[in-house]
């Protein structure tokens, strides 16, 4: 059942130890921040997260990496030249790496959301990514086994949300989160504004309802046009 | 050979990096749907005409996407893949990630350019991991740009500050992707690469045997 | 186990079809996700009250559907997967075929009402084809919906014409999909199906010694 | 390179004999009939046809099929009240026939546009759709082996185009356009109307133009809001 939180704070209340979380964004276009702040006061600790990056500065994923509450990330490019708190995790063995080429990381997620029990792709072939991985030649080509990725919670910023939990996004900042809430079991939004039902044209809904469970507005100017 | 050699020959100097650019996009046919690699490729897109028409992507779910954005046009929710806040231009689209990563993986890109440390001869390219110990790893989309586009152009200065050839029998590194590459652009040359081993088609600043003396494959000849 | 029998009668004589519906109906959560099959099935959206808060899937590519179009609202473009033409709920949407299927095959839907040929003791479902030798195959997405949403429910009289029960130990229909339905409603009885076997949730017109002599699978009686 | 067409007859001119052509449309809606009659007219046959269905009435790809162009059908369902040009072709033993779970249908499409080797689904897992297939256990669900459908050529109808080639569609006549324009080697599109480059919102673009070859404009009336 779709729930309107009134804080963010209400809204992942639900979160366990040992979740598997995944957070919307890329870089910070998309970065649901005042929901990850939301998580670490929630103190939910020993998480799988999944998120294309592992934290920038010091501020919402790179915060809860450095408080020691992630226990594994699986994420495409965990080395920026701001991701310090995980740097620090990673050399002193206290936090585990699932390293997926981004593509993969996108359709395993995409798989999870549309039942699909695994896939074969051309991306990473021939490379240590696919070390100890099913192999086989389709129509001449070397391609990987990848499995999907599942997960509990979804944490994901959009733009607006209307009474049904329907959704659109701006700009590049829709980018993981409607494969994310198809993904996840338990799907948190955050959003600028809430509409009344019949507020989106139903041709423009990029995530429809019936992956969204929880809905949370969050002022615009906290989080939009950050820039890293 | 010599004649042929002298006649490959387009510049009397190495390429910068910049000239570098130039060739490059020069070399994209028009209409195409390019993908820029973060760092030295990005600077193709200054010297894109609009009468080329190249339509640019961007792996974090754009086609469409225009120069860097500066001043009051930077939106923090507009930015390119390696996080730059960019511009839109008239016909862009927006998709997710998955879409996004389907544009690249179901092969319909014309081109990507991408830097690299090494590149094989037959065309496997190393551009993402330096495989030292200790070093963290970070591949991003580089594996899917590698494997999905119809033409991976690679850029990158021919030799390493130690004066090794970035061309090679065999990569060293890590590898991104296995016989990929089809173009290397590099300050000295432009090579073709692909199951027949590696093709000159023009040098700057170096005839075809000087240049066979710094690569330690065979190069043949563009006909 | 007589006055057992008794209690869980409900009705005392069987259910017609939209009486069936309606009890279909009033047993779907408020708030569910569901898809309604085409024919029998499509019924219980005649009984869905606003209370509920049902959102209908139909697998062309829509959530939101609202009741069969009429006069001037028939829309070529606005159908359900009966090809019948329906209208838009408030709060609607439209998506692709792969993505619509997705909401399907990803376990998405809370519950499909589907008819059957046969349902199995253990639940598999045989709805989409007789077998007969030159009968045209048609699966539609049949398989999709048995396999994909979380609760399956078959609606059916729960005998053929000829009076043999449409439940049965094994299907001699070909099979939709395997252990899928959870829930049978047919004329005579709710029956709940799944790997334990057959247990009766309630009886229309008959008591369950009376049912079990029709069916020839065990019966348990629902605690 | 994307090109605007000034006739259906000049859009379809280079479909060749054995192609594999992709045709969009549910029932009647998203059918694109002009461009179907443009290809019963250019001659092309010996085709496999990629469709829902295997042609209604005396229309469309039902003529297609009485006129012995269709080698084969890749379709979810054949059978219909008034299907009969297919059905006399397959008990004639003329046509060739491919049944496909239409999910399974659905997600071929848009693995072949994705890229994808082949993907496991539990969808067929124990059924006569499923014999000689591939299957194997994954989480405790039998799953079955399924491939990409690629084509040569897809045929499409979308609400408009810009000059790009960008597309938006129309209610539920979206259906397998957007999958079937990423999977084919080259789309060929009727739309109602095309509009200048920037006369669409790039958010509710829902195929980009990198999937579309061939436009042509087709007079809306004549084939919207057709009902079987």
């Amino acid at each position: 059942m779709l729930n309107f939180a009134d804080s963010v704070q209400e809204a992942v209340a639900g979160i366990s130890d040992g979740s598997t979380v995944m957070i919307g964004g890329f870089g910070n276009a998309g970065q649901p921040f005042e929901l990850i702040d939301a998580l670490l006061e929630c103190g939910a600790t020993g998480l799988t997260v999944v998120n294309n990056n592992a934290g920038q500065g010091d501020q919402g994923l790179a915060l809860l990496i450095k408080e020691g509450r992630v226990k594994k990330m699986i994420c495409s490019f965990p080395r920026q030249s701001d991701s310090w708190h995980f740097d620090a995790k990673y050399k002193a063995g206290k936090i585990e790496l699932e390293l997926v080429p981004q593509g993969n990381l996108a359709e395993r997620i995409r798989a999870a959301g549309a039942g699909i029990g695994g896939f074969f792709t051309p991306t990473g072939y021939g490379t240590m990514l696919a070390e100890g991985k099913e192999t086989r030649i389709i129509d001449g080509r070397g391609q990987v086994f990848e499995t999907p990725i599942h997960a509990d919670v979804a944490l994901i910023k959009a733009l607006k949300a209307d009474g049904k939990g329907n959704l659109v996004y701006r700009k590049t900042a829709r980018n993981f989160g409607p494969i994310m809430a198809a993904a996840a079991k338990h799907t948190i939004v955050q959003v600028s504004e809430v509409v009344p039902v019949g507020g989106l044209d139903p041709e423009n809904i990029v995530t429809p309802g019936i992956y969204v469970n929880t809905v949370v507005r969050v002022a615009a100017s906290s989080s939009a046009g950050k820039v890293a | 050979m010599t004649t042929a050699t002298t006649s490959i020959q387009t510049s009397a100097t190495p390429l910068g990096r910049d000239d570098l650019a130039r060739l490059v996009a020069k070399d994209i046919a028009p209409g195409s749907f390019v993908n820029l690699g973060i760092g030295q490729p990005t600077l193709v897109s200054n010297y894109l005409t609009e009468d080329q028409d190249i339509t640019l992507h961007t792996e974090n779910g754009m086609l469409g996407m225009g120069p860097e954005a500066t001043g009051d046009d930077i939106d923090g929710d507009l930015i390119n893949a390696g996080k730059i806040p960019v511009t839109e231009l008239p016909g862009a689209s927006y998709f997710h990630h998955a879409d996004s990563f389907a544009v690249m993986r179901g092969g319909h890109l014309d081109i990507c350019v991408l830097g690299a440390f090494q590149v094989s001869a037959t065309g496997d390219l190393a551009n993402w991991h330096t495989g030292a110990p200790g070093a963290i790893p970070a591949v991003g989309g580089a594996m899917d740009l590698a494997t999905g586009a119809k033409d991976v152009f690679v850029m990158m200065t021919l030799l390493t500050r130690e004066g090794a050839s970035k061309i090679v029998e065999t990569c060293t590194y890590p590898l991104t992707g296995v016989g990929c590459v089809t173009r290397v652009y590099t300050d000295k040359a432009v090579f073709l690469t692909g199951p027949e081993g590696v093709t000159v088609r023009e040098t700057f600043g170096c005839t075809l045997e000087e240049l066979q003396k710094l690569v330690p494959v065979p190069l043949n000849l563009a006909a």
